[in-house]
């Protein structure tokens, strides 16, 4: 019903020809543009025309930067990309290194990348389910979801030593072995995530003020959204099942059972289902990794200077925001010629002016806060 | 047990020992049966009961409400600092204050934001090591805290310590950069006793100094 | 041991024999990309090209994963990564343009994605996409002057714009930048030297050896 | 208090002897003093408000809120107040600067002007004085409600002031010379003029049932008296006054004590005082159920409930200062103590709403005996233990209303006035109709099934019917598919025109039966079958509709949609004729 509303408001804002359009600066510095994202809004009233966004307030030069550094020196930078899921980074990255460098992964090292992958997923995840919330008004759920994530982040500091920033994925491995302590507090956290999920369901998930808010909000249909390129949970919300992780494998995912969650209407609704059955998804196969975890070395020999053979790489995975890609060009040196980084968040930008038209102000920030962009990684 | 690699982290022996596939079996079979489980009372009073969704929220709120609360009042009190945490820089001298570091430059070298820098002079030929170290900065403003330095290190003598609260208000020398005098520390028995462990086999290596191999005690 | 990867996809093999027919200017090289079969094309070829594989009747190569580009100190590659949607296969087109206001046809209309991801190109290598709604640079301001990602773009900035420079940049640094952009340009003329006499490009190594 | 204020007051001369004037004056006094009590407690609960309303979300997020300023954070409040007294008044260039100015302070003074027509307390006063009738000074027994201005309208001065708040809101959001805060004046002016609607309808039952709109009556009359005992000492009354000629029902009769002729001295003082009690517990509630009145209307408290947290602005209805979408709404620009007096407004308007519902449906101050405090009596301080039940009341809403902060997300500005209109009103329209027909049945279910239906219809439903069966279409389905009317309207109209027809046929029906054959029963039936015929008229005229709705078909799009070009997706691009405009990003740029 609010949705054929709209409507009819875009249908009435369009007929009139002497409608007063303005232009409406929102951000670098605005509550809810998750960061310095900028948004030049064309404006009828509430009624969004048009979005002209600015990117680069948040720009560090990672390309041009990395191209001084040694491979191995590279890979902390691209913690920085994505700091809700600074682990994928570090995936993404080293698996460039090895299939430019052909270096072979340890199996054990393997294991323990996916089952921490999937944790990045799950805590990324839990943050966008705050601040989505937090997006439409909700203060409590994302006090909920961070204390959540919270453990998580313990997690990763016993394994890794860092809270934020943790470079713990390095070329031919990880950076430590998984320790029991840790091991124990994965083991906690899957078992304890069941209850967790229920309550965010009924804090939140039937909230008829919810459902309103965002059911038939910003709908992709799947064919725009294969032509806009997007990927990730926006792309499964249209009906592609379409995930890295099982199309284009590139980890030991194959070895696990796991299911890719599709929605048919493409909304903001169905982008937070998606979600939140990821969530379920990334702890069945945390779940089985931890059953069937191989011994073994967690980490390869590397040679302190890596020199890749000349040649071109793409490397992608899926991460929580999309088809995270790395474009790594080697002339044979101790240095890379050139770095390039796919962002999922950039691109999926692409098609923010396309399903916010003709919305008003409140379902852009709804559908802002559903694509779930992380600025540090559109800027890079 | 100890990988001879080069990479490895020194922190390696303060944690527990690797685990192997020791969890429980049942943990998907657990997980799944976790996940259908479904209250058919609440689906029946969502059909039929309006605004069902909206009094349920209330509902797990209240009972927030009144539960526990899970605040650490910070300056009293704080949580603990996980084993191998990559906070300040610690440079380690052995039991007995005598330097570890033979000013090789490898972590000047391997620090992708050069937030490194020492300086060094020959040692008198009285001495057992070659070099002296003079200063040894660090800019923590720069610094990533990528932990490479501590892993290229072939004395294992500079390690990210457990101090995290570095903040200061100027940037200069001595805040935040710190130099030789804050960082630096007397190993424990059980640290040195696990740098040696580390260097020992690799004695012959070109990196190590051969002649500090094994101090007297 | 890794999962072996699946590279080769009987599709691409017929899609790569028909352009071998169609387009005799394009070289296929399936060394240079790891997992992937490159399709190295000028820019004249390049749109008929693209339209070729976006209306693909069997097999369309409706996703175009990721834009950019390399500077090869001759000439400027703009990579295309395309891959199929549900299918999997995929090919990496590569376009040459030259190195000076560059220009190739915008495949905006075939892919909406290339919207961004051609002004991200163009804002770091100066590649003018024609067609394209509105080129902007994407990342860096207006008023930058030049395209950082050419090799010879000194670090730290173009010390020409002064409009920016000034306002960063401590006393004296901006001598020293010009310098650097001396070396640079220099540095960057021998290479090319040195390209066009062996056909082989080792900067870096040139690099380490004058350090 | 006040015992003491109006006995000294007598000592020292105010004899009952005054002239009128001075009457009047000492009423002014006795509200300006009153008010002074009231206001300066009011900013010290709003501070203290915030500080409960921070605890509470603190703990809802398993946070321990503010507790560093000494103790508990009991200094937390008066430390922010000192904080935004102290802070630099900013004033942004180029603000519409006297509305800008004047916003604050017109946003704030009418919710304390609000509280002048609250009871708190209560308290007796006997005291010797003369009224007309009486022939000298004699003991006169008075209740003394603690309220500063006991209007006779208490209900509409309250409504008329609490509605005047946006327009403070409105001048903020205009005078700010900001489109975030344009944004939050124009929700804040469409939110409350959509919620004053079913307030209005919803306070409306209440004065029905107490039968005045003076909040002290509306107090009394939910003073709980069990039904049976009522009646028996309602007849008391009668046999005490048979033969006297007294007309209880008659305001001001009772002061006439020539009815008590036949009694002596101070019986003659006790038996006027009380009728005086018996006239004001019997006019006030004539025929309505002694309880408070959340009890026969509780379908009106929820709606007053919710339509008050929506005229407040708060939580789920926090659209004009909701920060995630227009910064922080109105108040963008606003800074120090201006920024304040905002703050003070939004949370006294809880306070006042509360209290408002708290007088109109929990009965007020009244409430029951605490066992073992049989002590308090007028002479210890009645009136503290009247307030105390007040307050506990109030601090029980306005505690529901931050548990609502703490749960609820925000609604769109579209959904929200859609539930004004189409969820609340409807509502409250029918619930008006089911109380007025419950008050006319005297509350009494037995006497409802006793009721003769032609008299029932007569009183009831003829004066409603027309209004109602319209208000049925227009309602129920003009709103719900008023997208579909605009698509449909060529179709829908001439149905409707007949079915306009057939209804006002109905009604002559109704007169031409009763004045020719006078036969109620026919004339009903036949009015049965034209009602049959327009309802029928009225569903075919949606039926294209309904069935297009459940089928969920596509609908037809309108031909200036099309004309548009909105029905194929339409590219994304420049910003096309407006490409260079200049975009002032600081409201500085424009000087």
């Amino acid at each position: 019903m609010a949705f054929t509303l709209t409507r009819i408001q875009r249908a009435e804002a369009d007929t009139i020809e002497d409608s007063e359009e303005y232009i409406l600066n929102m951000g670098p510095q605005h509550p809810s543009t998750h960061g310095v994202l900028r948004l030049l809004l064309r404006c009828d009233g509430e009624i969004v025309k048009e979005i002209k966004p600015y990117f680069g307030y948040l720009h560090r030069c990672y390309s041009k930067v990395v191209e001084d550094l040694t491979y191995v020196q590279g890979v902390p930078y691209s913690d920085r990309w994505d700091y809700l899921a600074s682990m994928t980074n570090n995936h993404v990255n080293c698996l460039a290194i090895e299939k430019l460098a052909g270096i072979e992964v340890p199996r054990r090292a393997e294991y323990i990348r996916v089952i921490i992958a999937e944790l990045q997923r799950i805590a990324s995840h839990l943050f966008w389910f705050g601040t989505q919330v937090n997006d439409l008004g909700g203060y409590t759920p994302f006090m909920w979801a961070v204390r959540h994530r919270e453990k998580i982040v313990d997690i990763f500091e016993e394994l890794s030593g860092a809270r934020l920033t943790y470079h713990y994925m390095r070329p031919g491995g990880v950076m430590r072995d998984i320790n029991s302590k840790a091991g124990k507090w994965i083991e906690e956290f899957i078992k304890e995530l069941p209850q967790h999920m229920r309550n965010y369901d009924d804090l939140i998930m039937g909230n008829e003020i919810l459902l309103v808010r965002m059911d038939g909000v910003g709908v992709l249909t799947s064919d725009l959204a294969i032509k806009y390129g997007i990927s990730g949970p926006v792309l499964r919300a249209t009906g592609v099942k379409w995930d890295l992780r099982k199309n284009i494998p590139y980890s030991v995912y194959p070895e696990f059972d796991f299911e890719i969650p599709t929605r048919q209407k493409g909304c903001s609704l169905s982008r937070w289902e998606i979600r939140i059955e990821e969530i379920r998804q990334s702890a069945r196969i945390v779940a089985q990794a931890l059953m069937t975890l191989p011994a073994g070395d967690y980490k390869a020999k590397v040679p302190r200077a890596i020199k890749p053979p000349k040649g071109d790489v793409y490397a992608a995975i899926e991460a929580p925001r999309g088809e995270l890609g790395m474009y790594m060009v080697s002339d044979g040196s101790t240095k890379p010629w050139r770095v390039h980084c796919r962002s999922s968040c950039l691109i999926n930008l692409t098609a923010l002016n396309e399903i916010t038209r003709g919305a008003p102000i409140a379902d852009l920030i709804a559908i802002l806060g559903s694509i779930d962009i992380v600025l540090g990684e559109t800027d890079r | 047990m100890i990988e001879k690699d080069q990479n490895i982290a020194p922190t390696q022996k303060h944690l527990d020992q690797p685990i192997g596939s020791d969890f429980d079996q049942n943990l998907l079979s657990f997980l799944d049966s976790e996940f259908k489980k479904r209250k058919t009372l609440d689906a029946i009073l969502g059909r039929f009961v309006p605004l069902w969704g909206i009094l349920k929220g209330l509902n797990i709120t209240r009972k927030a409400i009144f539960a526990p609360k899970s605040t650490i009042q910070y300056p009293e009190q704080k949580l603990p600092v996980a084993k191998g945490f990559r906070g300040q820089h610690v440079l380690l001298t052995d039991p007995h204050s005598e330097q570890l570091c033979i000013c090789c430059g490898s972590c000047v070298n391997i620090c992708p934001v050069n937030c490194i820098e020492i300086k060094f002079e020959q040692a008198k030929e009285t001495s057992k090591r070659k070099r002296d170290l003079i200063e040894y900065n660090v800019d923590l403003t720069k610094c990533l805290f990528c932990n490479l330095c501590a892993e290229i290190c072939p004395e294992f003598c500079i390690i990210l310590g457990p101090k995290y609260e570095y903040s200061d208000i100027t940037r200069g020398l001595g805040n935040l950069m710190v130099t030789k005098e804050t960082i630096e520390r007397r190993a424990t028995n059980e640290e040195y006793d696990e740098i040696l462990a580390k260097k020992g086999p690799k004695k012959s290596a070109a990196t190590g100094d051969t002649t500090k191999a094994k101090p007297e005690n | 041991m890794p999962p072996e990867v699946k590279n080769t996809y009987p599709e691409i093999e017929s899609c790569l024999k028909e352009i071998a027919e169609s387009f005799p200017a394009v070289e296929i090289d399936r060394e240079r990309v790891r997992e992937q079969v490159a399709v190295l094309v000028n820019p004249s070829d390049l749109r008929k090209l693209m339209e070729k594989l976006y209306n693909w009747k069997e097999y369309p190569l409706n996703y175009l994963r990721c834009i950019t580009a390399i500077d090869r100190l001759t000439h400027i590659e703009v990579v295309y990564v395309l891959i199929n949607i549900p299918g999997g296969g995929g090919l990496t087109v590569i376009a040459r343009c030259p190195r000076e206001d560059g220009k190739l046809p915008s495949v905006f209309d075939l892919w909406h994605t290339a919207d961004f991801q051609e002004r991200e190109v163009f804002d770091f290598f100066g590649v003018q996409f024609e067609g394209h709604p509105d080129l902007r640079r994407l990342l860096m301001s207006e008023e930058i002057k030049g395209h950082p990602l050419l090799k010879d773009y000194p670090k730290g900035g173009d010390p020409d714009d002064l409009v920016t420079m000034k306002a960063y940049l401590p006393d004296g640094w901006l001598e020293k930048m010009q310098a650097e952009k001396e070396r640079l340009k220099q540095w960057l003329k021998d290479e090319v030297e040195k390209i066009k006499s062996q056909g082989t490009v080792k900067p870096e190594e040139k690099k380490e050896k004058k350090e | 208090m006040f015992t003491w204020i109006l006995r000294e007051s007598y000592k020292i001369g105010l004899s009952p002897t005054i002239p009128a004037w001075a009457h009047d004056l000492w009423f002014v006094i006795m509200g300006l003093l009153i008010f002074a009590v009231i206001a300066l407690p009011l900013i010290i609960a709003v501070a203290y408000l915030t500080l409960w309303e921070r605890k509470i979300l603190a703990w809802a997020h398993y946070r321990l809120g503010p507790n560093r300023a000494w103790g508990y954070g009991f200094l937390q409040p008066l430390l922010d107040a000192v904080k935004l007294l102290i802070k630099e008044d900013i004033v942004p260039v180029c603000v519409d600067w006297p509305v800008w100015f004047l916003a604050p302070i017109v946003a704030f003074t009418p919710m304390v002007a609000c509280f002048l027509a609250i009871p708190m307390s209560n308290a007796f006063v006997n005291m010797k004085l003369q009224l007309p009738g009486d022939t000298e000074p004699v003991m006169h027994v008075f209740q003394v409600p603690m309220i500063a201005g006991n209007l006779n309208i208490g209900l509409l001065f309250i409504l008329a002031l609490s509605s005047l708040v946006v327009v403070g809101i409105f001048m903020a959001g205009w005078g700010s010379n900001n489109k975030y805060s344009l944004f939050g004046g124009m929700r804040s002016a469409a939110q409350i003029i959509s919620y004053e609607v079913p307030v209005i309808l919803s306070l409306l039952c209440v004065a029905l049932l107490a039968g005045s709109l003076s909040t002290v009556d509306i107090v009394k009359a939910q003073k709980f008296i069990p039904p049976g005992e009522m009646k028996t000492y309602l007849e008391l009354d009668r046999l005490s006054m048979s033969g006297s000629g007294f007309d209880y029902t008659k305001r001001g009769d009772y002061l006439n004590l020539d009815y008590f002729k036949n009694l002596e001295g101070d019986e003659k003082i006790i038996a006027a005082g009380k009728l005086y009690h018996r006239y004001n517990d019997y006019v006030n509630t004539q025929g309505s159920p002694r309880l408070p009145f959340i009890i026969p209307l509780f379908i009106a408290f929820i709606i007053y409930f919710i339509a008050g947290v929506a005229e407040t602005n708060r939580s789920p209805f926090d659209l004009p200062e909701g920060e995630s979408e227009i910064v922080a709404g109105f108040h963008t620009e606003y800074s120090g103590i201006k920024f304040g007096l905002f703050f003070l407004g939004e949370y006294g308007n809880m306070i006042l709403i509360s209290a408002i519902a708290v007088t109109c449906f929990l009965g007020g101050y009244l409430g029951p005996a605490i066992p073992g405090m049989s002590w308090i009596t007028a002479s210890t301080g009645e009136y503290i233990y009247y307030f105390f039940w007040f307050i506990l009341k109030v601090c029980l809403l306005v505690s529901v209303m931050v548990w609502f902060r703490a749960t609820f997300p925000r609604l769109r500005v579209d959904q929200l006035t859609d539930f004004a209109w189409k969820a609340l009103l409807p509502i409250s329209f029918i619930n008006i109709l089911i109380v007025g027909y419950m008050h006319f049945a005297d509350w009494n279910f037995i006497s409802i099934a006793e009721t003769n239906w032609i008299l029932w219809y007569d009183n009831i439903v003829r004066p409603f019917e027309y209004p109602f069966l319209r208000a049925l279409m227009l309602l129920f389905f003009v709103p719900i598919v008023s997208d579909y009317v605009y698509r449909y309207r060529k179709v829908i109209m001439p149905r409707f025109i007949y079915a306009e027809i057939a209804f006002i046929l109905a009604f002559m029906g109704y007169d031409i039966f009763t004045l020719w054959f006078g036969s109620k029963t026919f004339e009903i039936v036949l009015r049965c079958l034209l009602y049959a015929v327009a309802l029928f008229l009225t569903i075919w005229m949606w039926r294209d509709v309904i069935l297009a709705m459940r089928s969920g078909q596509q609908f037809p799009n309108l031909p200036e949609e099309e004309a548009m070009g909105m029905v194929e997706k339409v590219k994304p691009g420049p910003l096309g004729v407006q490409e260079t405009i200049e975009i002032p990003t600081t409201s500085y740029a424009r000087e």
